[in-house]
């Protein structure tokens, strides 16, 4: 079914590339010079993640550039300056921010996921020198970095603080509010504080956490932290971890003749650990905020498999980057303009209604109704972004992942939420 | 020439710009005991180091004949092949290899040969009797005494033809000097020639075929040992001598 | 591209100046006292962590919390030091890993006294933020304002800061200079070399040697702040045991023993640092954004293996007395 | 009771893998007095080479670990021969500078080459060995054979064979070794030799007891290598052996329910760093090292 | 009695270094430690100055406790010694070796030489005077420039007897301060050694194997052979001891001849 869906969007995805350019009618000339920065910890721990950030925003670039060109519109040039490691750490990340910045003269910083580079970079780097930066980072305060309106720092995901809520309503949900749910969580920014928010919201309706594990998954072996898992009598479990650590932690406990995988339940990095690469748990459940991770998405990761899949596996939450790329693109065509705070100024409106909707399949119709002055909404591939003034998206509507007894996952139910 | 089977040939050696030894000069006859003596800082740890090449010679020449009379220069060669050449020490301190066994200390001895290891075991252990009841004893735990004879029992097992003892006698009381010398009167019982550094110096020389006395890294007496045993210099020489009385190389 | 986009070349600048310190910081403890401390950058951390907690959760004017950051981490040295001067080099080197990585550790773990594996950002949880180094803004763009009036438009807190690091480098190792000739860096001296006769001439040498560490942690400690002011977040990531490992090719590319030869370490050291993220001309443009990542990273080990095989002794050291030393 | 035994298994074979590696450092340290910051990557290198063999190429794991083991003892000569030799004699700083530098180069090499996804070996990671009580995985059903012939296999290996022999007393006696006959040069790429393949040994198995693997496999567990080293005493083979062992399982048991309710799973790394610290206060050679010095 | 040594006891392992060793050494004098090598009399010395630890026994340095104190502790009360190797600091200059050696200079606080730096610099100046009277007395002022490394083994003995002066200490130890020095500079040293006592009130013990040196400075002489004292008294006494000539000697061989005639040795 999956698969199916991937083929159409795919074969529509090169049509729609093949497809005789022709001349853009009624337009005023657009002209302007946009300039992309990837900033990702390419080497070092994450490397994989970072990699495959990269490889996403760089995939959307070139969707781009083909786009334009194919469109004919020379005057618009959109080019990804430069890709710089910021090993997730501060110091290296504000390093590369300050040579793309300043050196490269970047328009758009794409990066980092880590929460506390995006931080510095953002003090340091991106806000004082007004360039936009679009992360990955979940952490809730990274909002609290933009000083103004319009703001420079987007977040076009979730935050921890709603997703851990809506962990704690999907799980009481399905387990009943007192259930006593073992947590486990990878020892950083994100697996620290999305489990800090669980536990509070799930306490507070009267559930109980008999185990609450935070595990480092650099460990040669996590067979001592499954077996505390496994204590406790718990009715389920929550999960929160990256696909290629959990496994280590996964096999432990599926040896251990005590962990049930109906009972579980993921963080939204758990979703399609199977199309990742890595095991996936059959009855595992995981979110992901909208449904059906935006129509865009299969397209999306067809493209990347397409363009990147030999150099780098593939990673859901790479759509983040992906999204980013066309979001700051049709902001600056609506601007007319690259300079980042023309830019800034049209990300709400562009992501929000009213308007007619456009995924990055129709990029060029897009284009084509921005320069005829439509009103437009760009939605992503991992759905409607709506952000807010803030910088960062209002997701309202959460997708249960589960999976299926052959290993894929696919949505089983859509919940809404109101924080 | 063809009887000897070291020379040492005037040399000069030193550490830093200086000269410790100036044109020193000892031969060992096949088969003998040859004892180098003199009182401290005479120069015979040097001239010893210097033999084995640990310290380089500026001048001079020290000249190994293996069994068949070949020469070989042995400031051309590393102490594993001056030892394949049939040149074994003993050194004065660390000896032994101490967190080895005592068996496993032969076995070095053997430079790890297992022919020459078993060929020479049994002799070894008829010299030392005493070491067979302590084969697994890791050496650390060894008495000072036992120490040096696993020291003399180890360089054997090289099947040597000639044995260098540095000050074997250093450090052990009386009773087990007389052990340790009576052993090595039993090596060279065997047909190893010998070349010990002493300063018990009576022992010694009543034990010794020929000797050289030291000074001030100088050759300064030398003959047969119960020459010099008689000798009233050597006394002086070590309690205070005037110098101007010490007798000339002949 | 600009290349040579003045902003850009003063952001290096600073963190060469702020190199310095950290390096000087192994000079006294290293070149001078022979401890070989692989943790340094534990002082680091210790001192920019204690800042950063006393400034926004106590509302501690900054530079009092300045002064207990430095004290935190002096006061690491001693617990790190009295124990392990006595140690043999090899032993300490290992050992000094190990506290400086279990410092990391314990940054990343005491999640509510650190903010956790966020960092700085998450010291008020996981939703609040307050900055620690507004205080420290504030001064620079106050200096810059002084400085218009001698700068013009030249004037920014960025250079501000490039002046308030350097001078404090400048003078950190003038004075450094100047307790290295001093009778107290004569005894140092003298235990490097020789420890037995320093005691031989009534010199209590652990009291030097403990002195010296105390002193390397202060510096340490020091740069610490300074690089958390000028990098405005920091998390328990920024202290892995490479920055001590930079911190001592700084040493070596200077030459080992020459206190001045530390600011041309830092500054070769930056170039090599930062000339690595300009890997993008051809052939390298033909390698994909991702890889070339990797390859920098590989140059980088490429080029410290290199330069240790012909250049020993560093740019300014001897060869002569690098033989010496064994 | 399961709980304890499982840990002791658990801990026992990440002990293995450290006492493998560990050996082979510690003889490097105490013989070629190179503190080699690059072992976890002759760890990584291995696992990749067995990973090259076992899944692109279809040989089964054994010969892919036979071929991982070789090819990781000549990355080991190779690298003394053209950098290390060259280097002796500098000092611990600037040989810790180098391996470091090798290190890097190493693992950005494998990086580059291998990508950055998670590997497995085609062996299935779920299954479950049911030995009594205990429930172990594919890679401990692997390990602790491989541990309980190696680990004794390398014991005797120093204990009994020449070149162990001749290790053990180069470590111990460096110039009467020599002046006993011994090519102490011929040692030296004896213990390179030797601790490579066992560098690539306790790499693939690392690999097959994590499951999943990147290029980052051997650096996570360098200093807990660093730490067996020096809790064996430094050049003390048989030392790191136990260290390595004695490290693992007292790391796993730290977190059993039994010891004061067990450790916090996010102190586990501390742990091995805080027992190195003690240690070395109490004996500041190491559990077996030597008093005296060098 | 400046110092007194009661049952002093070192065991390394099993083997004794010191066994139950009680000695003075007077006030003013020159007193020799001699013995065959082994005997344990630099270990005596590593005990005295604290660089070792006695297992037992007591050790009075001008009426105070000493023993188990620390090296540093032990020279700056005025017991300073010297080593048979000498330990001069190869990469410090030679004027430098000796002005480390003054007590007593401010400027060795951290931090007391910025708020009193005139105190430091006139104490330094003191010192540096000092120290070039020292390199006059042993005839180095020539080479005080130049990297104590550069020395001499002969020379560097001087520097560090120099450098030992600079303590100003009551008692000075001297372990075999004649070894590998030329036959020229020993004479000066003896006078050096001879001046020391008459001149500066310092009291010397010292190891030493050239016996006539021993003979001809020393007052008293004792003699250890085995970690134990074998013979106490001045030099003549000494020389003609019967105990003392078998310590050096060996016991007169019993079995005299091996068979074997005297050898002639070929030489060229």
């Amino acid at each position: 079914m999956r698969r199916t869906i991937c083929m159409c969007c795919s074969v529509a995805a090169i049509i729609g590339l093949l497809c005789p350019a022709f001349p853009v009618s009624g337009a005023t000339p657009v002209s302007f010079d946009l300039k992309y920065g990837v900033l990702a910890p390419l080497t070092g721990n994450s490397a994989a993640a970072g990699q495959a950030w990269n490889e996403a925003a760089s995939v959307g670039i070139k969707y781009v550039t083909a786009t334009l060109k194919k469109l004919d519109l020379p005057d618009i040039h959109v080019v990804l300056a430069d890709s710089q490691d910021s090993q997730g750490n501060t110091q290296t990340g504000v390093e590369a921010a300050q040579k793309l910045v300043k050196i490269d003269g970047v328009n758009v910083v794409i990066g980092d996921f880590y929460s506390a580079v995006t931080s510095a970079v953002a003090t340091a780097v991106t806000i004082p020198n007004r360039v936009l930066e679009f992360t990955g980072g979940t952490s809730p305060a990274l909002t609290k970095l933009n000083t103004g309106t319009p703001a420079f720092l987007w977040q076009p995901v979730a935050a921890d603080d709603v997703q851990g809520r809506v962990l704690a309503k999907i799980i009481a949900a399905a387990l009943g509010p007192h259930a006593r749910i073992n947590v486990a969580a990878r020892n950083d920014a994100y697996g620290t504080s999305l489990s800090a928010v669980f536990k509070e919201a799930w306490t507070s309706t009267g559930g109980t956490i008999p185990v609450d594990l935070i595990y480092d998954p650099t460990q040669p072996t996590l067979d001592a932290e499954a077996q505390k898992l496994v204590q406790g009598n718990p009715t389920g479990w929550l999960f929160i971890d990256f696909c290629q650590t959990f496994d280590k932690l996964a096999f432990p406990l599926a040896r251990s003749g005590k962990w049930d995988p109906k009972k579980s339940f993921g963080s939204d990095t758990l979703n399609d650990c199977k199309s990742n690469g890595a095991q996936s748990f059959p009855g595992m459940r995981a979110t992901q905020a909208y449904p059906a991770g935006g129509a865009s998405f299969p397209a999306f990761q067809a493209l990347f498999e397409q363009d990147a899949g030999q150099r780098t596996k593939f990673q859901p939450f790479t759509a983040e980057a992906f999204d980013s790329v066309f979001v700051s693109f049709l902001a600056a065509l609506e601007a007319k303009s690259a300079e980042p705070a023309q830019i800034a100024r049209y990300v709400v409106p562009l992501t929000n209604p009213p308007g007619t909707a456009y995924t990055f399949q129709q990029l060029d119709a897009a284009i084509k109704a921005v320069m005829t002055g439509q009103k437009i909404r760009f939605e992503g591939a991992t759905g409607p972004l709506n952000f807010t003034d803030s910088g960062r998206v209002a997701a309202t509507t959460y997708a249960i992942w589960q999976v299926q007894p052959d290993g894929s996952s696919k949505v089983i139910k859509v919940v809404n939420f109101t924080p | 020439m063809d009887d000897v089977a070291l020379a040492a040939r005037g040399l000069c050696a030193g550490y830093g710009d200086e000269d410790v030894l100036h044109d020193v000069s000892i031969a060992v006859p096949r088969g003998a005991i040859v004892a180098v003596i003199g009182p401290n800082g005479s120069g015979k740890s040097t001239l010893l180091k210097t033999i084995y090449g640990l310290v380089r010679a500026r001048r001079g020449e020290a000249v190994l004949y293996d069994r068949r009379g070949k020469a070989h220069d042995l400031t051309a060669l590393r102490p594993n092949q001056i030892s394949a050449l049939g040149m074994n020490l003993v050194p004065q301190l660390a000896n032994v290899f101490p967190e080895m066994s005592v068996l496993e200390n032969l076995e070095i001895g053997s430079a790890l040969n297992k022919v020459r290891f078993a060929q020479h075991l049994d002799r070894v252990l008829t010299t030392f009797p005493a070491l067979r009841t302590m084969l697994r004893r890791r050496a650390a735990t060894l008495s000072g005494g036992q120490r040096q004879m696993l020291g003399l029992a180890r360089a054997l097992m090289s099947g040597p033809t000639l044995l260098i003892l540095d000050e074997p006698s250093a450090g052990l009381a009386p009773a087990v000097v007389e052990e340790v010398f009576a052993k090595i009167k039993a090596i060279n019982a065997e047909g190893v020639s010998i070349l010990m550094i002493e300063q018990k110096a009576r022992q010694c020389l009543a034990m010794a075929d020929y000797a050289y006395v030291l000074e001030q890294g100088r050759n300064r007496l030398e003959g047969p040992g119960s020459t010099l045993l008689a000798d009233p210099d050597v006394v002086r020489l070590y309690l205070g001598a005037r110098r101007t009385a010490a007798q000339r190389n002949p | 591209m600009d290349v040579f986009n003045p902003a850009f070349w003063t952001f290096v600048a600073i963190m060469a100046g702020i190199y310095v310190v950290l390096a000087l910081g192994l000079y006294v403890q290293f070149s001078l006292a022979g401890l070989p401390n692989f943790g340094h950058v534990a002082f680091m951390a210790v001192a920019a962590y204690t800042m950063a907690i006393l400034v926004v959760r106590a509302a501690m004017p900054l530079p009092v919390a300045a002064i207990f950051g430095l004290v935190a981490a002096v006061a690491l040295g001693c617990l790190l030091g009295i124990p392990s001067v006595r140690l043999r080099a090899d032993y300490l080197a290992i050992a000094s890993v190990a506290a400086g990585e279990m410092v990391r550790y314990l940054a990343t773990n005491l999640s509510w006294l650190t903010g956790g594996p966020l960092g700085s950002v998450g010291l008020l949880g996981p939703a609040r933020f307050v900055s620690y180094n507004a205080g420290w803004q504030d001064l620079l763009d106050r200096l810059s304002r002084a400085l218009s009036s001698v700068l013009g438009s030249a004037a920014t807190p960025d250079r501000a800061m490039l002046l308030v690091v350097w001078s404090l480098a400048g003078a950190l190792l003038w004075v450094f200079r100047r307790l290295e000739r001093s009778p107290w860096g004569r005894v140092l001296r003298a235990i490097r070399e020789d420890e037995t006769a320093a005691t031989a001439v009534g010199k209590h040498v652990a009291a030097f040697k403990l002195q010296a560490l105390l002193l390397g942690a202060a510096l340490g400690g020091l740069a610490g702040l300074l690089l958390a002011w000028q990098i405005g977040v920091f998390s328990p990531n920024d202290f892995e045991p490479t920055l001590t490992f930079y911190a001592y090719l700084i040493l070596i590319f200077g030459g080992m023993n020459r206190l001045w030869a530390i600011p041309v370490g830092a500054a070769v050291f930056s170039l090599l640092y930062t000339g690595t993220q300009f890997l993008t001309f051809f052939p390298l443009s033909l390698v994909d954004s991702g890889s070339r990542a990797f390859l920098r990273l590989f140059s980088v080990g490429f080029l410290l293996v290199l330069f240790m095989m012909i250049r020993p002794q560093g740019l300014l050291g001897n060869r002569r007395e690098l033989l010496l030393e064994k | 009771m399961t709980q304890f035994a499982e840990l002791v298994v658990t801990g026992l074979v990440t002990g293995a893998v450290l006492a493998l590696a560990g050996v082979g450092a510690s003889l490097v340290f105490g013989i070629q007095r190179i503190p080699n910051f690059a072992h976890g990557e002759y760890l990584t290198f291995a696992a990749y080479l067995a990973f090259l063999l076992n899944v692109p190429f279809g040989q089964n794991l054994v010969a892919a670990t036979a071929g991982a083991i070789a090819g990781t003892a000549l990355l080991a000569i190779g690298i003394h021969f053209v950098v290390l030799r060259p280097l002796r004699g500098r000092g611990l700083v600037a040989m810790s500078l180098v391996t470091a530098g090798l290190a890097l180069m190493l693992r950005d090499v494998v990086f580059l080459v291998a990508g950055t996804q998670v590997r497995q070996y085609a062996i299935d990671q779920t299954k479950v060995f049911a030995l009594g009580f205990l429930r172990i995985s594919p890679g401990e059903a692997v390990a602790i054979p491989i541990a309980t012939v190696v680990l004794p296999a390398v014991a005797l290996l120093l204990a009994r064979t020449p070149m162990g022999k001749s290790m053990r007393a180069v470590a111990d006696n460096r110039d009467l070794a020599a002046i006993s006959g011994i090519d102490v040069e011929r040692v030296g790429v004896h213990v390179w030799l030797l601790a490579g393949a066992l560098a690539g040994l306790g790499g693939v198995m690392l690999a097959v007891v994590e499951g999943t693997f990147d290029p980052n496999l051997g650096f996570q567990v360098l200093f807990l290598i660093f730490t067996t080293v020096v809790l064996g005493g430094i050049g003390n083979a048989y030392g790191a052996l136990v260290a390595g062992l004695v490290l693992g399982v007292a790391m796993d048991l730290a977190t059993w329910n039994g010891f004061f309710g067990g450790l916090d799973a996010q102190y586990k790394p501390v742990l091995a760093f805080c027992v190195l610290i003690v240690l070395l206060l109490v004996r500041p050679q190491g559990l077996f090292g030597r008093a005296t010095v060098l | 009695m400046l110092l007194e040594v009661r049952r002093l006891t070192k065991r390394f392992g099993g083997v004794a270094a010191a066994d139950d060793l009680s000695f003075d050494v007077e006030e003013g004098s020159i007193t020799a430690l001699i013995g065959p090598n082994g005997a344990g009399k630099t270990t005596v010395f590593n005990l005295i100055s604290g660089f070792l630890r006695p297992d037992h026994g007591e050790i009075r340095f001008a009426k105070r406790r000493l023993e188990g104190r620390r090296g540093d502790i032990v020279a700056r009360s005025g017991l300073v010694r010297t080593f048979q190797t000498p330990r001069v600091l190869t990469r410090m200059s030679v004027l430098d070796n000796l002005l480390l050696a003054a007590q007593d200079q401010p400027g060795e606080r951290l931090g007391l030489g910025w708020i009193m730096p005139r105190r430091v610099a006139r104490r330094e100046r003191e010192i540096h005077a000092r120290a070039l009277e020292m390199l006059d007395l042993v005839r180095l002022r020539h080479v005080s420039d130049q990297y104590a490394g550069a020395l001499s083994g002969g020379q560097r003995k001087l520097v560090e007897f120099a450098r030992a002066l600079m303590v100003m200490p009551r008692m000075i130890l001297l372990d075999e301060p004649m070894a590998g020095v030329l036959p020229a500079l020993v004479l000066q040293l003896l006078d050096h050694v001879q001046d020391l006592r008459d001149h500066r009130g310092v009291t010397v013990f010292l190891i030493e194997h050239d016996m006539d040196v021993v003979m001809s400075v020393s007052d008293r002489v004792i003699v250890m052979d085995e970690g134990r004292l074998i013979a106490d008294g001045p030099p003549q006494a000494i020389q003609n001891d019967d105990r003392v000539i078998e310590a050096y000697l060996g016991p007169a061989a019993q079995s005299e001849s091996s068979g074997k005639g005297p050898r002639e040795t070929p030489r060229g």
